[in-house]
C-alpha cells in the first residue's frame, strides 16, 4: 500500500474513503475538505474522525454546556476555569487545587477490571497535567440491580479494577458512591476523580509555543491497544442483535503511572516545560492537536520517531492509539537534556518526537513524507456543534403524577421498626465496606477523613493543617422524576456533604451521565439537568471547574436514570476543626437542623418497600442550603458540635443508624410535636442535618441557629445502645449493625 | 481423574505489564538474550470422568466465557497424559 | 547528634515520605536511599518502606531484591544493623531470606485496608522495644499478598525461638498461617510486619491512634544506649 | 526466534485460593465434573539464538532464582516447537 500523504492526497482527489466507519457523517467529512481544500490523507482521515467524536467534541452537548461557563458566579478562588485538562481553585496560604471527575463506564463493563483501572489511570493523568501532585481519589459507581447475574461479574471486577490501579499509585480512596438499580444493567456507570495539590507557581497548561521548542513523548511505548477505543466504545450504543465489535480495551500498567507521576514532579520541580498534555482518549491525535491548538504556533512531529510496542503500526494506527501512561511535553531546547536525564533516573522512556514551528499549520511526516498538514484549531476545538432537537417526554407527566404519598404506610410502631430494618440493610442503603475495605485510604498519611464519612478530607500542609474535602452524589432516580430538580439535588447534597465535615465549599466538578442523544427525551433530561446544573451553581457560588459528559448510556430503547454526578471541593483552615460524622459522646443533644416536609417522591423507602419510583422529587432551596452550610462551618470551627451528618437518602433514620454505628453510642429520639413519625424518619426533604451538640455549648448553638433563622429542633440524645424512637420502636445496635453490614458481601459471595 | 491444562495468555496486541517488568530485570540479573517475556495465566483442571470430546467441549466453553476474557485473552486447551508430556494441543481461540 | 534512620526509595515505592515523616516525628533523622545506589549514606538503621515496588509484578518484592541497594542492605543486616521491612518491604526481605517464609495472595483474594489489632509477642528486638510484652497495638493493615506461609518446621522454629514478633489479634485479615503478621532473623536486628506503624503516629490522620510511634522510638533507645 | 515455557505452580501443600475460587464458581456457571483447579503462571521467553544445553540450563536458573520462588512453588521448563506443541518437557523441580 502506498503512503497516502498530503501530496498524494491533492493529487488523487476522488480516492474512496472509509470516513463512515470511522464514524463520520457524510457533511463532516464535507467539512474537513473544505477546511484542507483537498480531501484529508489516511492520517488526517483518523486524528478528525477521532476528534470529532460524541466523547472529544462535545458535539451533542456543547450547546448545553455553554451556561455553565456563561453563569458561573464570579468567583475568585477559580485560577483555572473550564476548558484546561482540569480546573484549579486557589485554597489559600498560597496552594492550589485541581480535582475533576471523569467517565469510564463502557470499557468496564466490556473487561470490568481494566476498564475501571485506566479510567483512574486517565484522570489522574489530567491532574498532574495541570502541574499538580494527586493526592487522593475517589469512585463513584453505579450498578444494575444488585442480586443480577452479571452485577456480580462488573462490580467485584470494577472495584478490584479501581483499587488494583488506585492502591499501585499510592493514591488514598477517600470516598465515592455504590448504588445500584436495575436502569443501570448493562450500563453501569463507573466515574472516578482525582484531587491534586501544588503552589500556585506551579500551574501547567495544555500548549504548545516558543518556535524551536522540543515536543518530548514520554512514558510507556505506544501499542495497537485501543485504537479507535474512544469512538467506538465512548459513543456508540451496544446493540445485541449486531455482531459484538472487537472493541479493543487498553490495559493499565499502574508501576508505569507511578514512575510517570514520580517523574513529571521532578521535572516540574526543576521547571523543565513550557506546556504539558497527558495522552488520554484520542492518544496523540488529541495531544498534538490540543498542544498546537492553544499555543502560539505551529507544530512539526516525525511520527516515526514514536517509540513502539509494536513495529507493524501504521502511522494512522499511531495517531490514534490510546495506549496508556503517556505524556507529552514541550520542553526549550538548553532543557532538553535534563529532562532525559530525570527520565532516565525514573526507568521512563523520553523521545523527542517533534518541536513547535512558526506556522500556523500542525504538520505530520513519516519517513520525512508528510502525511498530515492542517490547521489544528480544526481539529481539537472547532469540531462540529449540533443543536438536537429535544423534548419532554410523553410519559414524564404520568410519571410525576404517580404520587408516592399515597403508597400505604406502616401503622404500627412495629411496622416502623421492620421497615427501617428492612430500608438499611437494603443494597442501596447498607454498608459499603465490602468495596471501600479494598482501596488503601491511608497512604500518603494525610487522610482525615474517609468513607464512611461524609466527605474525603485530606491535609495539605503539615505545619497549618490546611486541607481540602471532596464529596461526590448524584441521585438518578430524583433525576429521572425532574432533571432540573434532580442535577440541583445533586449538587445540594455534595455541597451540604462538604459542609458537613466543617469544610467552606468552594467549587464543582460534574459527570454527567446520560443516554442517547439522538432520543428527544433524553436530550431533554440532559439539556433540563445541564440547566439545573448552572443556575444550581450560580446561587451558591460554586463554579463548575470541568467535567465530563457520557451519552449513549443506554441498551436498545431504554435509556439509564439521567445521572447528574457532582462533586463539590471545598476547603477548611485546620483539619483539627473537621466534623466527624460519629455519635461518640454520651449525653450529647442531638439536633435536626432544617425544615422536614412529606417528600417521599423517589425516596429510598419508596424504593425498598414498594419498588416504586413516581411523583415529584424532594424540593430544593439552595439559599437555604447556603445558610445550613453557613451554619455547619462556624459550628465547626468554634467547636459548637462533635458530630455532624447530613440527610439525604434514607433520610432522618438512616443518619441516625449511620452516626450511631459510627460512634458506638445509641440514640433516644423523640418526636416533635406535629410530625408523624414515618415522615420524620424517612422524608428525604433537603436543605437538613443532625447534629451532635456538648451540653455545654447547647445555648450558643441555637442563638447561633434563631440568630439566622435556621430552623433547629432538638430530637433526642445520645445514649445507650440501641436507637430508641418514644413510642414507636428501640432497635438494638448490634441487630442494625448486623443487618447493616451482611447484605452486600451476601451478594457477592 | 485426568487432568486438562488451560493456558490463558494477553493478546499480542495488548500491553503485557507484567512480562515486562520481568523482561526488563533480566538483563539486570545478568540474563541477557531473551527478546521477550509474556506472562499469563495457567489452570489445571481435574476432571471426574472421562476427558471425551463433550467434556473438552465444555472445558471449552467454561475457558472462552469464564476463565478467560477474550476481548482481550487467547487460551488454548491441552489434555494432559502420563507425567508431564502434553498432549492432544487444541488450537487457541480468541 | 541524633540517629539517621535510611529510607529506601524503590519504584513504586509508596510509603516512603509517610515512613520518613514518621522517623522525624519519633526525633530521629530520615536519609532518603534510592534503589540503584549502593551507598546507605553511614545510616544506623534502614527501613524498607511500603508500596508495590516494580508493581509487584512477579511477585510481590521479587524484582526489588535484585536492586543494588539490597546488596548492602543484606550485608549490614548480617553485620547487624537494625533492619525492618513494612508490608512490601516485609515482601522484600523474604524475597532476599533475610527473612524464612514467603508472601502469598490473601485467602480472600481481595486488597484489604482495616485498622489491625495486633500483640507484640517479642518486645526484645530492636524495633519493638518501646512495647511491652504482650502488649496490644492497632495500626493500619493495606495490603493484597499478605499471607505469610513458611513450612511446620520453620514455623516451630520461629516460634521456638520467639522470633514471631506480631501476632494478629481478634481475626486473622489474609490466612497467614498461625496468625502471623510480623517476624525477626534470629539476631532480632531484622524485622518484617505486614501492618503499617508509620500509619499510626498521629492522632488525627489514619486510625486516630499513635500505637505506632513505638516502632520509632524502640530504634532511638537503641541506638542511643548502643 | 524459539519460545520456551517456564509454568510455575504453587506446590501442592500450599493453599491456592484462586485456584478454589475457580472451582467454586463453576457448578454455579452449570459446570460440574471438575474435582480441583490449581491456578499458576506461564512466562513466555523468545530466547535469541540456539536453545542448546547451555541456553536451558540459563533459563533453569532464571526460572529457579526468579520466576518461581522455590519456597512456595515449583516450576518446569519446556522448549516450545512449532505451532503449539510442546516437547522436551523438563522434569519439574522444587
Ligand atoms: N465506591 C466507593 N468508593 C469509596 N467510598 C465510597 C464508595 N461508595 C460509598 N463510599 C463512601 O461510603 C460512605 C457512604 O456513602 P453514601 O451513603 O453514598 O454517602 P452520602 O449519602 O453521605 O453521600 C461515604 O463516605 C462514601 O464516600
Ligand atoms: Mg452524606
Amino acid at each position: 500500500m502506498t503512503l497516502d500523504t498530503t501530496k498524494h492526497a491533492a493529487q488523487t482527489p476522488d480516492a474512496e474513503q472509509p470516513w463512515a466507519e470511522l464514524g463520520l457523517k457524510q457533511d463532516e467529512y464535507a467539512r474537513i475538505r473544505e477546511i484542507l481544500g483537498r480531501r484529508p490523507t489516511g492520517a488526517e482521515l483518523a486524528m478528525y474522525s477521532v476528534m470529532w467524536s460524541e466523547h472529544c467534541s462535545y458535539k451533542s452537548s456543547k450547546v448545553h454546556l455553554r451556561q455553565l461557563g456563561e453563569k458561573a458566579p464570579e468567583n475568585d478562588a477559580l485560577l483555572v476555569g473550564i476548558g484546561e485538562n482540569a480546573g484549579v481553585v486557589d485554597i489559600g496560604q498560597g496552594y492550589a487545587v485541581t480535582f475533576k471527575v471523569e467517565s469510564h463506564n463502557h470499557p468496564s463493563y466490556i473487561e470490568p477490571y481494566q476498564g475501571a483501572a485506566t479510567g483512574v489511570g486517565g484522570i489522574v493523568r489530567d491532574i498532574l497535567a495541570m502541574g499538580a501532585r494527586p493526592v487522593a481519589v475517589m469512585d463513584p459507581l453505579r450498578f444494575g440491580a444488585a442480586d443480577h447475574p452479571d452485577t456480580k461479574r462488573v462490580l467485584p471486577g470494577v472495584v478490584a479494577g479501581i483499587g488494583g490501579y488506585g492502591n499501585c499509585l499510592g493514591l488514598p480512596n477517600i470516598g465515592g458512591e455504590v448504588v445500584f438499580d436495575p436502569c443501570y444493567q448493562g450500563n453501569p456507570l463507573v466515574n472516578a476523580l482525582c484531587v491534586g495539590v501544588m503552589k500556585h507557581e506551579d500551574i501547567h497548561l495544555a500548549k504548545a509555543s516558543g518556535t524551536g521548542n522540543k515536543v518530548i513523548l514520554y512514558g510507556a511505548r505506544t501499542g495497537g491497544d485501543g485504537i479507535g477505543g474512544v469512538s467506538v466504545l465512548a459513543s456508540e450504543t451496544f446493540d445485541d442483535s449486531k455482531p459484538t465489535k472487537r472493541p479493543a480495551v487498553q490495559v493499565g500498567d499502574p508501576f508505569q503511572e507511578k514512575l510517570l507521576i514520580e517523574c513529571t514532579l521532578e521535572i516540574f520541580r526543576e521547571d523543565l516545560v513550557d506546556g504539558i498534555q497527558d495522552l488520554g482518549g484520542a492518544g496523540l491525535s488529541c495531544a498534538t492537536s490540543e498542544l498546537a491548538s492553544a499555543g502560539s504556533g505551529g507544530m512539526r512531529v516525525e511520527l516515526d520517531t514514536v517509540p513502539l510496542r509494536d513495529a507493524t503500526l501504521s502511522p494512522e494506527e499511531i495517531l490514534m492509539s490510546e495506549s496508556q501512561e503517556r505524556m507529552c511535553a514541550i520542553v526549550e531546547p538548553g532543557k532538553v537534556d535534563r529532562f532525559l536525564e530525570i527520565c532516565e533516573k525514573w526507568d521512563v522512556i523520553a523521545t523527542v518526537i517533534g518541536e513547535v514551528t512558526d506556522g500556523e499549520r500542525l504538520e505530520i511526516f513519516w519517513h520525512g513524507e508528510q502525511i498530515v498538514d492542517v490547521p489544528p484549531r480544526t481539529v481539537a476545538h472547532e469540531g462540529p456543534v449540533y443543536e438536537r432537537p429535544f423534548a419532554r417526554p410523553v410519559w414524564q407527566d404520568a410519571l410525576q403524577a404517580d404520587d408516592a404519598a399515597k403508597l400505604p404506610r406502616p401503622a404500627t410502631g412495629e411496622e416502623l421498626r421492620a421497615q427501617v430494618l428492612r430500608v438499611i440493610s437494603s443494597p442501596n442503603q447498607a454498608s459499603k465496606s465490602w468495596v471501600t475495605d479494598q482501596y488503601d485510604r491511608f497512604v500518603q498519611g494525610n487522610t482525615v477523613l474517609a468513607q464512611p464519612e461524609d466527605s474525603g478530607m485530606v491535609r495539605v500542609d503539615e505545619e497549618t493543617g490546611l486541607g481540602v474535602a471532596v464529596a461526590t452524589d448524584g441521585n438518578g432516580r430524583y433525576a429521572k422524576l425532574d432533571p432540573y430538580t434532580g442535577a440541583q439535588l445533586a449538587l445540594a447534597e455534595s455541597y451540604r456533604n462538604v459542609a458537613a465535615s466543617g469544610a467552606k465549599p468552594l467549587a464543582i466538578s460534574d459527570c454527567l451521565n446520560f443516554g442517547s442523544p439522538e432520543d428527544p427525551a433524553v436530550m431533554w433530561q440532559f439539556a433540563e439537568a445541564t440547566r439545573g446544573l448552572a443556575d444550581g451553581c450560580q446561587i451558591l457560588g460554586t463554579p463548575v471547574t470541568g467535567g465530563n459528559v457520557s451519552l449513549y448510556n443506554q441498551t436498545g430503547e431504554v435509556a439509564i436514570h439521567p445521572t447528574p454526578v457532582v462533586a463539590v471541593l471545598g476547603v477548611i483552615d485546620d483539619v483539627n476543626r473537621r466534623t466527624p460524622i460519629a455519635f461518640a459522646e454520651e449525653g450529647q443533644l442531638l439536633y435536626l437542623l432544617g425544615d422536614t416536609a412529606e417528600e417521599l417522591g423517589g425516596s429510598a423507602w419508596s424504593q425498598v418497600i414498594h419498588d416504586h419510583l413516581g411523583g415529584m422529587p424532594p424540593a430544593v432551596d439552595l439559599e437555604r442550603e447556603r445558610l445550613l452550610a453557613e451554619i455547619l462551618i462556624s459550628a465547626s470551627r468554634d467547636g459548637m458540635v462533635d458530630a455532624a451528618h447530613d440527610l439525604s437518602d434514607g433520610g432522618l433514620i438512616q443518619a441516625l443508624a449511620e452516626s450511631c454505628m459510627r460512634g458506638g453510642k445509641g440514640a433516644r429520639i423523640v418526636v416533635p410535636d406535629g410530625l408523624d413519625p414515618f415522615v420524620l424518619l424517612f422524608s428525604e426533604s433537603a436543605g437538613r442535618a443532625v447534629v451532635s451538640v456538648p451540653r455545654s455549648e447547647e445555648v450558643r448553638f441555637n442563638d447561633m441557629c434563631g440568630a439566622r433563622g435556621l430552623p433547629a429542633v432538638r430530637i433526642g440524645v445520645v445514649d445507650g445502645d440501641a436507637i430508641d424512637v418514644q413510642g414507636q420502636f428501640s432497635l438494638p445496635l448490634a441487630e442494625l449493625r448486623e443487618a447493616y453490614e451482611a447484605t452486600i458481601p451476601g451478594l457477592l459471595a | 481423574m485426568a487432568r486438562v491444562v488451560v493456558d490463558v495468555m494477553l493478546k499480542p496486541e495488548i500491553l503485557d505489564p507484567q512480562g515486562q517488568a520481568v523482561q526488563r530485570a533480566l538483563p539486570r540479573l545478568g540474563f541477557e538474550g531473551i527478546a521477550d517475556v509474556r506472562q499469563g495465566k495457567r489452570f489445571e483442571l481435574e476432571v471426574e470422568g472421562p476427558v471425551d470430546d463433550a467434556a473438552l467441549a465444555r472445558i471449552h466453553e467454561i475457558a472462552g466465557t469464564f476463565l478467560a476474557n477474550t476481548v482481550i485473552e487467547d487460551f488454548s486447551v491441552k489434555v494432559e497424559v502420563g507425567d508431564g508430556a502434553d498432549s492432544t494441543a487444541v488450537k487457541a481461540e480468541s | 547528634m541524633t540517629a539517621r534512620v535510611g529510607v529506601i526509595t524503590f519504584p513504586g515505592t509508596l510509603d516512603d515520605r509517610d515512613t520518613q515523616r514518621a522517623v522525624r516525628t519519633a526525633g530521629l533523622e530520615a536519609v532518603p536511599l534510592w534503589h540503584r545506589d549502593k551507598d546507605l549514606k553511614q545510616v544506623d538503621a534502614v527501613i524498607l518502606p511500603g508500596g508495590f515496588s516494580y508493581g509487584d509484578y512477579l511477585r510481590a518484592g521479587a524484582i526489588s531484591r535484585f536492586s543494588p541497594v539490597m546488596e548492602s542492605v543484606i550485608e549490614q543486616a548480617k553485620a547487624g544493623m537494625p533492619v525492618l521491612g513494612i508490608c512490601n518491604g516485609f515482601q522484600v526481605l523474604t524475597e532476599t531470606h533475610l527473612l524464612p517464609g514467603a508472601m502469598l495472595r490473601n485467602n480472600h483474594l481481595h486488597f484489604i485496608c482495616r485498622d489491625q489489632k495486633l500483640r507484640v509477642e517479642n518486645a526484645e528486638t530492636a524495633w519493638t522495644r518501646a512495647y511491652e510484652q504482650g502488649q496490644e497495638i492497632n495500626i493500619p493493615l493495606k495490603n493484597i499478598d499478605g499471607r505469610y506461609v513458611a513450612d511446620e518446621r520453620v514455623l516451630d522454629e520461629l516460634e521456638a525461638e520467639g522470633r514471631v514478633v506480631f501476632r494478629y489479634q481478634e481475626m486473622n485479615p489474609n490466612g497467614s498461617l498461625r496468625d502471623i503478621a510480623g517476624i525477626s532473623n534470629a539476631a532480632g536486628n531484622v524485622v518484617g510486619l505486614m501492618p503499617h506503624p508509620e500509619h499510626a503516629v498521629e492522632p488525627l490522620i489514619g486510625t486516630g491512634r499513635t500505637d505506632g510511634l513505638g516502632f520509632f522510638t524502640s530504634i532511638l533507645k537503641r541506638l542511643v544506649s548502643a
